[in-house]
């Protein structure tokens, strides 16, 4: 058992409220600020804000007590049985990419909307509807 | 052959019959207001005089091929009528057709001539004669509604629609249908005053504003033909309305000429008593409009038609 | 070399990466490559189909690694139909916007050609990968595609649609990750086959949470009410061709996406009956929203949702007929609504204007399109001899085996609303009283073809529909047979 | 392959081929779409007998196409009114635009009305009703340049709601009785009331809107109306006889199945219905001062006869209406060719405009003259047996002595539009604007004198008629219909020689004829109607004399309170208000993006907490 | 007001069900099971990564190998997004666009001060260099394509906000990002034609943490790292440029 391992033992009910209270609070931040929010940039980040808290969700539930980094460096060939969950990150990986090329196509058609209204608040950005 | 030959010879002696009673009716009515107006009036047989003035006129003016066929039309429709109607009861001579046609059939003949005449009138371009027809035509359909229940009523509740048939019950029961269902006579009776077209339902003709309506075109040997309908027609709506109601006339039991001769008194008798209801009616009241006299129509006598049919059925059985 | 389902995928991404080297070349190239790519893609699809009839259905492992373990591409009757019926249609929607370039007031056309291409292979993913997770990749690509597309042309209204459209997919893809983060720590397996069969295991309250997340995400892609506020406005702002692919394909895979979690991943109850009502509530608002509308794209977009209203009612009644009506209806709306969008475009494009009004007498200066818009109209509404009747009829029919009364009813009165506007406009379009020039934009000939071709296929279909029933009858089959599903992939290994 | 399907084909390719031909040379179109129907009806009488019957398979559907007598008995109707009216299309529809589309739809509702005819099972039956309506929604809208919204798109509604009420029944059947065939469904007693009554009822709510019926008649008038004439010769010729088709199949099997008792409350309903469809039918027309709204307002009136005669479910009932069936697309398809003929060569049907025709187009005016008395009802022309049947069957046999007056009223006010045709048409005024009118070309004039002919032959011999409608009605499940060549005899043997009549008309038409107006024909002076005696005095050139308008308003007045029973108000109003209601509910779009943003919160919350009721 | 209280209440239920959810799947648990016998896919990639793709990062296998397909798509979607910023952003002159961004163009066009740009200037060259050590040793440490990709984007970013002329070679880019994506999906095609599997890696993988081991995967890799980098740069690039520029 390593040092952190037991540290995690310990105090595992206050990490555990910390990495998914942190988690699931930026999700609810995000939440927010998409639904709240006037200004279109605003509305982005927030949209940034929950994507982060879900990836960290997701990276958060493949950890596993006293796991190290699913590399097999040298002299650590052997050591798979003790390595955190590999997949979640992986995908975490996808995800963060997806979220970048949604982020950028956002902030690129808000700097095309605020070329055609001169504005950026999301309530003046209603020709379309009914 | 022989069968035929007394049809035809019938059909000549009916139609020379319904014509001079129709038209001495017509004298007579003029009389009798003139007397109750006291006036001197003319005499009876005027209407003869003005037939043979009119046919006597050299030249007729016509306004195209309706108004010359208009004529035509009244003849077509009165003969045809005449044929189908029991004049005499069970007669020889005046059988004519009259186990051929029903009520149905006779409801819709009679309109006939009055459409043809309308069509006529129509042609002529007159502006009165329209507003004549489509008075006409209004009050018709006010008049038909009672006339109509009343019939409904016979024909359910002596299960037929032959007028010979009804002739025959009256006679096997020597009981006069008036007594049987008095409400289809009263409705009858009532839609008759619109049928003869005189006061209080004469806004059809009013001479005096329309220019005697619809006819105010004719002239001649038209307004000749049509007066001769008219007269015939008179005459076939009494005695239809003596044959469905008041027992019909010949059911004595004289033969050869003598009961004939009986037969025909007791309906010139019954006729002319009914005739003096509606020219009664007429003299003491003054002229409805169109619109009143269909309202007229669709109140009182349609009433009491519905009632003539419920009577009709309670009398059937079919309730009570 | 054999031709296996990843050719779906990878003749396009070649052909996206090689556009912008192969402009530098030919100017051309930028629209005739697609062209040949989709088209090869059309190859494809005869292929596999007649592969998996005489052989049944194809799992292709990727990477070597197989079925739990790797990413694989599963090509059954029911994706095979839906994947063929998807690069049919989009062939023939580039066909149609083969000469678009002329009519552009956007970017480049090689970005548009890029998107629109990518699009469709996108759409083909989602429907033949066997992975959650790839699923949700493809989505994101079909996503990207679709917000640049809807904001291509340069006006304000373009990017305001864009905006809202990846608003929307931005939470639908956050709550895609959010369920497959669920299941993933339940099952431990992303294959769709595999979490199927440990789906028993999971906790009911997992399953359920995780079913919602997932119902939210997908049900945005497939334009169900309340999840649909982005539809009509990328409808109605995307070029002609991206519209009718958003119909005809895009709708498409996201109706599959739906249906393959709810029918093979979750075994939970009660969800048939959510798809019914919210199919229903999606078709009646659908409809309702779209008779009043005063532009025709728009209005168009919102009959769209009605009958993807219509196809999900279907899936949530169940029985194989229903299924079956369900496929039926989607092919059939695939067709007509691009043919709609296609005929709508020249009359807009001949307009200049989008609104209703101005399609006045327009038969007289374009009378085949005309023509073909009135026929798809009818066809849509469902009346024979076309073939939207065959479909509607089967759903109806499936209906009433399983005895929803009302539901019968109340498509029935929904249908009513449908036609009425649709008559609105096919009656001003061949009797209002004209206005304006003569037209100056005639259909180009790859046009006339293209809306031909499906026109055909509408009457074809309508009067012998056994030409292609077999072919969905086997798919329904398929779908419905969820054991098979699981024991043909995971015993392959 | 089978010869109906190849008349089908037929029809299919024949439309297709008119519209080409009209792209090709305007001036054979007409003759083409003749040709092809002429054709068609060749075809059919001579190698499809009764009886006929092919079975095949489509789209997994067991399915029956066939003929019995009583279908055949409607293939008269719509074969031979089509070959007439597209025979007088020929003409009237020259020089008009989209010949092409006009003609290839009639085609199509052809095809349409002969597979609803020919269907023996309900898909097939609803296939090809559909058709029959799109392609006839399709000729309505023809002429509609101006208000496309209100004419063409409420026939379309109503039509598309009475098909999907039948196909729900059609659904229903399928349901619970499990069979898609018209015969075994009515061996099930699928029909019967008692068992699960919607099924009858949503069938004749689909047939019913096909025939007019009140309260579904409002699209009736402005359809018949706005439609090409040579197409409304058709369309209430034979199209609305469909529904009468329907509705006889449904009903018929259902009173031979049960006791009387069970179903006094639906034949009284029906026949309510058909009352007040003839009477509202009626006094609307006589108040309309367009001949061809009149005309289509009376054939309201007259489906409501039909009605009537449907729903004694008597022997004499079902006679009289299959009888009023023909003799009213005989009779209404004249008068409406006559209307057309009047529009094309003088402009307008309007009678406020045009009167006094009569000596431009005597030949037309001779059609109408004995389509109008057959109309009206009176003897000896064909109108008059189904009246009489009607009376009689409601009288003696259906015990329905109110209604009887409701249709005898409705009957007798048609005289007054018939009149009212006749006279602002033809007769009347004759106007200096109307002195260019010539009378119509010869091939519109045959069709009608055939269709005059027909109406007139029917009075003497109705037996001609009675024959299929007899076996018509034994192939429906009547036993032993009886039937006289030339006289009608009801239950309580009181008959009219309809022979006789005719004969004895015609005697003493030839007579007086003769004597009255031959004799003195040398003596007649014929004048204008310029040429009146108006209060002594000859009226000026520039004196209107023209009486058009109100033409019957004192009538108008005397039945204010019917006419204040406005079915149009009351659907337009409820048209009217649906669609502000749909127009508050797509407020849901706001537009907003945030908004949207937030429903799919809110509906995410609201799955998550219903999730247990919702998901198990 | 009254919406805001609905939006409390609103993401107040979603944090609630999250937070209920998932602490049922208790944090640091073993989900992965057994990697002799593996029954989840983790286990399966734990035990497959060293053994028989000889990769020492499990996650670059993963990554580049086992769920490859994923990482095509995802490239694609980078592609995809630059593509769609491109046809967005467009840049064609337009008098009336000029009108429109003049406003916050002098804010644009403002120089940097001299000490960014002198280290930007050093730090360039490092965070390539830096970058392309990253992707290339992305199977046997930490980082990879992606990363390695990110870190030479940010370089050029560097760049592009501190000189104001900077501007990318737009010719190389295109051929750069084209090659490595046609590359990627060349080895791809490779697999597919040698051994039947679309992306399979070659029998030939050398020892477990040597820099040329794994057989294809860093070679992906590597392609994954260039069409990263220009795809980013490209966005950045196009961001950067709103105003209005001559073709």
């Amino acid at each position: 058992m390593t040092e952190f391992q037991i540290l995690f033992e310990q105090h595992k009910d206050l990490i555990t409220i910390a990495v998914y209270g942190t988690s699931i609070a930026l999700i609810v931040i995000g939440l927010y600020a998409v639904l709240m929010k006037k200004h279109l940039i605003k509305i982005v980040i927030g949209l940034s804000i929950m994507d982060a808290g879900i990836h960290l969700l997701f990276v958060a539930i493949g950890y596993i007590s006293g796991g190290t980094a699913p590399i097999f460096s040298r002299g650590n060939e052997n050591a798979g049985a003790r390595m955190v969950d590999p997949v979640p990150q992986a995908l975490v990986l996808t995800a963060i990419v997806i979220g970048f090329a949604i982020t950028a196509l956002a902030l690129s058609l808000i700097i095309r909307l605020y070329k055609h209204h001169h504005t950026a608040n999301i309530d003046q950005l209603n020709s379309l509807k009914w | 052959m022989e069968g035929i030959f007394i049809k035809i010879l019938g059909a000549f002696l009916t139609a020379i019959l319904a014509f001079v009673v129709g038209m001495l009716y017509g004298g007579l009515r003029r009389k009798v207001i003139a007397r109750a107006q006291n006036r001197v009036g003319p005499p009876i047989h005027q209407n003869f005089l003005d037939l043979m003035k009119l046919q006597a006129k050299r030249t007729n003016i016509a306004h195209g091929f309706m108004g010359h066929m208009a004529p035509v039309w009244i003849i077509i429709a009165a003969m045809t009528v005449l044929m189908f109607i029991p004049i005499l009861h069970g007669n020889l001579w005046f059988e004519n057709l009259t186990m051929k046609g029903d009520l149905i059939f006779l409801l819709y003949m009679m309109v006939f001539g009055s459409l043809g005449m309308a069509l006529g009138a129509g042609q002529s371009g007159n502006p009165n004669s329209a507003m004549g027809v489509s008075r006409g035509l209004a009050q018709l359909v006010g008049f038909e509604i009672p006339f109509f229940l009343a019939l409904i009523a016979l024909m359910i509740q002596f299960n037929t629609t032959s007028i010979a048939v009804l002739m025959d019950h009256q006679e096997a029961t020597g009981r006069w249908i008036i007594v049987d269902n008095p409400f289809a006579f009263i409705a009858a009776l009532l839609a008759s005053l619109g049928m003869f077209r005189y006061a209080p339902f004469d806004i059809v003709g009013a001479p005096a504003e329309l220019a005697s309506g619809p006819r105010s075109e004719f002239g001649g040997k038209y307004l000749g033909t049509m007066m001769t309908g008219g007269a015939v027609f008179a005459f076939i709506k009494l005695v239809m309305y003596v044959d469905l109601f008041l027992g019909g006339a010949g059911n004595n039991n004289l033969e050869g000429l003598a009961g004939t001769a009986l037969g025909l008194v007791e309906l010139l008798v019954k006729t002319f008593l009914l005739y003096m209801i509606p020219v009664f009616i007429g003299l003491v009241t003054p002229r409805f409009r169109t619109e009143q006299a269909i309202q007229f129509f669709w109140k009182w006598p349609t009433f009491f038609g519905i009632l003539a049919i419920v009577w009709a059925l309670y009398k059937n059985g079919t309730i009570g | 070399m054999v031709i296996t389902p990843v050719h779906y995928i990878i003749a396009p991404l070649i052909a996206a990466f090689a556009i912008p080297l192969l402009t530098k070349i030919h100017k051309d190239a930028a629209r005739v490559v697609p062209g040949i790519v989709l088209f090869y893609n059309v190859i494809v699809s005869f292929v596999l189909m007649k592969h998996i009839r005489e052989h049944g259905m194809i799992s292709e492992v990727l990477a070597g690694w197989q079925a739990p373990w790797g990413i694989n591409l599963v090509v059954t009757p029911f994706t095979g139909y839906l994947a063929s019926m998807v690069s049919i249609l989009g062939f023939i929607i580039w066909l149609y916007g083969f000469r678009f370039k002329r009519t552009l007031k956007g970017g480049e056309i090689k970005f548009y050609e890029i998107l629109q291409m990518m699009m469709i292979a996108g759409s083909i993913g989602i429907i033949i990968t066997g992975d959650i997770f790839n699923l949700f990749v493809f989505i994101e690509i079909v996503g990207i595609s679709a917000f640049s597309l809807t904001a291509f042309y340069r006006s304000r209204d373009g990017a305001e649609a864009g905006f809202k459209y990846l608003l929307i997919g931005g939470f639908a893809s956050a709550f895609l990750l959010l369920g497959i983060i669920i299941i993933y720590t339940q099952t431990g397996s992303l294959n769709m086959a595999q979490i199927a069969e440990r789906m028993p295991d999971v906790p009911q309250q997992m399953k359920i949470i995780a079913l919602i997340f997932f119902l939210v995400a997908l049900g945005i892609e497939a334009e169900m009410f309340p999840l649909n506020g982005w539809a009509p406005d990328a409808y109605s702002q995307a070029p002609t061709p991206t519209s009718a692919t958003f119909a005809a394909v895009v709708s498409v895979a996201g109706v599959y996406a739906l249906i393959r979690v709810v029918y093979t991943m979750f075994d939970v109850e009660g969800v048939n009956n959510y798809l019914m009502i919210m199919g229903f509530v999606s078709m009646l608002i659908a409809e309702i929203a779209a008779i009043s509308q005063k532009n025709l794209k728009r209005m168009l977009a919102y009959s769209s949702m009605g009958q993807i209203g219509l196809v999900l009612i279907a899936f949530g009644i169940g029985s194989k007929l229903a299924v079956f009506g369900a496929l039926f209806l989607m092919l059939n709306h695939g067709v007509i609504k691009s043919l709609l969008f296609m005929t709508g475009s020249y009359f807009i494009y001949n307009t200049e204007d989008k609104k209703i009004k101005s399609l006045n007498g327009i038969y007289k200066k374009l009378p085949f399109v005309s023509f073909l818009f009135g026929l798809g109209a009818l066809a849509l509404i469902g009346f024979p001899p076309f073939s939207g009747f065959w479909s509607k009829f089967y759903i109806l029919m499936s209906a009433a085996d399983e005895k929803y009364i009302f539901l019968i009813i109340g498509i029935l009165l929904v249908t009513v609303i449908e036609l009425t506007y649709y008559l609105r406009v096919v009656g001003r379009i061949f009797f209002a009283k004209e206005e304006g020039e003569p037209a100056s934009h005639k259909p180009s000939v790859n046009a006339i073809i293209a809306m031909s071709s499906l026109a055909l296929f509408i009457i074809v279909i309508g009067v012998y529909p056994d030409l292609i029933m077999p072919h969905i009858q086997s798919a329904a089959e398929a779908l419905l047979d969820k054991s098979n599903y699981i024991q043909q992939i995971l015993s392959l290994n | 392959m089978e010869i109906i399907a190849i008349i089908l084909l037929i029809l299919l390719v024949g439309s297709f081929l008119t519209y080409f031909v009209d792209s090709f040379n305007k001036k054979w179109t007409g003759t083409t779409a003749f040709l092809i129907v002429l054709i068609t009806a060749g075809i059919f009488f001579t190698k499809i007998k009764s009886g006929y019957q092919f079975n095949f398979q489509l789209a997994g559907l067991d399915l029956q196409w066939g003929l019995t007598d009583y279908s055949y008995y409607f293939v008269y109707i719509i074969l031979g009114l089509s070959v007439l009216a597209l025979l007088y299309s020929i003409k009237y529809m020259e020089g008009k635009a989209r010949l092409g589309y006009f003609y290839g739809s009639f085609i199509l509702t052809v095809l349409g009305m002969l597979g609803v005819v020919i269907s023996q099972d309900f898909v097939s039956l609803f296939f090809f009703w559909e058709i029959m309506t799109w392609a006839s929604f399709l000729l309505v809208i023809y002429n509609a340049y101006y208000k496309i919204k209100t004419k063409g798109i409420k026939y379309m509604i109503f039509s598309a709601v009475g098909a999907y009420a039948m196909f729900t029944a059609i659904v229903f059947i399928h349901v619970h009785y499990d069979t898609l065939l018209i015969s075994e469904a009515i061996a099930k007693g699928a029909f019967n009331f008692e068992q699960y009554i919607y099924i009858p009822i949503f069938l004749l709510l689909g047939f019913g809107i096909k025939a007019a019926v009140m309260p579904f008649h409002v699209w009736a008038p402005p359809a018949y109306a706005k439609s090409p004439m040579s197409f409304t010769t058709i369309f209430s010729g034979a199209m609305s006889k469909m529904g009468v088709f329907g509705i006889g199949l449904v009903f018929t099997s259902f009173y031979l199945s049960s006791n009387p008792e069970n179903f006094f409350w639906v034949r009284t309903i029906l026949g309510w219905m058909g009352g007040i469809t003839a009477v509202m039918g009626t006094i609307y027309a006589l108040i309309q001062t367009d001949a061809k709204k009149l005309l289509a307002y009376s054939s309201v009136a007259q489906l409501g006869y039909i009605i009537v005669g449907l729903s004694t479910g008597t022997q004499l009932g079902v006679m009289a209406a299959l009888y009023l069936a023909v003799i009213h697309a005989v009779f209404k398809g004249a008068l409406f060719m006559v209307a057309g003929a009047v529009e094309k060569q003088a402009g307008t049907t309007d009678m406020t405009q045009i009167s006094g025709l009569i000596r431009k187009m005597p030949y037309t005016f001779v059609v109408a003259l004995v389509s109008i008395i057959a109309l009206a009802g009176v003897p000896p022309l064909g109108g008059f047996v189904g009246k009489w049947l009607l009376y009689e069957a409601l009288i003696t046999e259906s015990n329905n002595y109110i209604l009887v007056v409701v249709v005898f009223f409705s009957s007798t006010a048609a005289f007054m539009y018939s009149y009212r045709f006749l006279f602002g048409l033809f007769l009347g005024q004759e106007e200096k604007e109307t002195e260019h009118v010539k009378e119509a070309p010869a091939t519109m004039i045959i069709p009608m004198i055939i269709l005059a002919i027909i109406a007139t032959v029917a009075g003497a011999y109705p037996g001609l008629i009675f024959e299929p409608a007899a076996k018509a009605m034994q192939a429906i499940g009547f036993q032993d219909v009886t039937w006289q060549m030339s006289s009608l005899t009801n239950v309580w043997g009181d008959t009219t020689d309809l022979f006789l009549i005719a004969m004895l008309i015609f005697a003493v038409f030839i007579i007086s004829f003769v004597f009255l107006t031959l004799k003195g024909l040398k003596k007649t002076r014929y004048v204008g109607t310029k040429d009146i005696s108006t209060s002594g005095e000859l009226p000026k050139e520039w004196e209107n004399l023209t009486f058009q308008l109100d033409f019957f308003k004192p009538f108008e007045r005397a039945a204010a309170p019917l006419y204040k029973m406005d079915m149009n108000k009351i659907w337009k109003d409820l048209g009217k208000n649906l669609e502000a209601f749909f127009g508050f509910f797509r407020k849901i779009y706001t537009g907003n993006g945030q908004t949207y943003a937030l429903y799919i919160v809110i509906f995410l919350v609201v799955l998550l907490l219903f999730r247990d009721v919702l998901f198990s | 007001m009254f919406k805001k209280l609905i939006v409390f209440i609103l993401i107040g239920v979603i944090g609630y069900m999250l937070t209920v959810t998932f602490s049922n799947i208790p944090l640091g648990e073993n989900r992965i099971g057994s990697l002799d016998n593996p029954e989840t896919v983790s286990a399966f990639y734990l035990n497959k990564s060293p053994q028989d793709l000889k990769v020492a990062n499990t996650i670059t296998a993963i990554v580049v190998n086992f769920r490859g397909f994923d990482t095509l798509g995802e490239v694609t979607v980078l592609f995809l997004a630059a593509t769609g910023l491109a046809s967005i952003l467009y840049r064609k002159e337009d008098e009336e666009e000029e009108e429109n961004i003049k406003h916050f163009a002098h804010r644009l066009n403002l120089p940097s001060s001299s000490l960014v740009r002198t280290g930007a200037k050093i730090l360039f060259p490092l965070l390539l260099l830096l970058g392309i050590y990253v992707f290339i040793h992305g199977h046997l440490t930490p980082g990879g394509g992606f990363q390695g990709g990110a870190i030479i984007a940010t370089g050029f970013l560097l760049m592009l906000i501190s000189y104001k002329g900077f501007q990318t070679n737009h010719k190389v880019m295109v051929w750069l990002e084209s090659l490595a994506g046609l590359g990627f999906v060349g080895i791809g095609l490779y697999g597919l034609i040698a051994y039947g599997s679309f992306l399979q890696n070659t029998g030939w993988t050398g020892n477990l943490n040597d820099l040329i081991s794994g057989g294809l995967i860093p070679l992906i890799y590597i392609f994954i790292g260039i069409k990263v980098a220009t795809e980013l740069t490209n966005v950045l690039d196009i961001l950067l440029n709103i105003k209005p520029r001559k073709k």
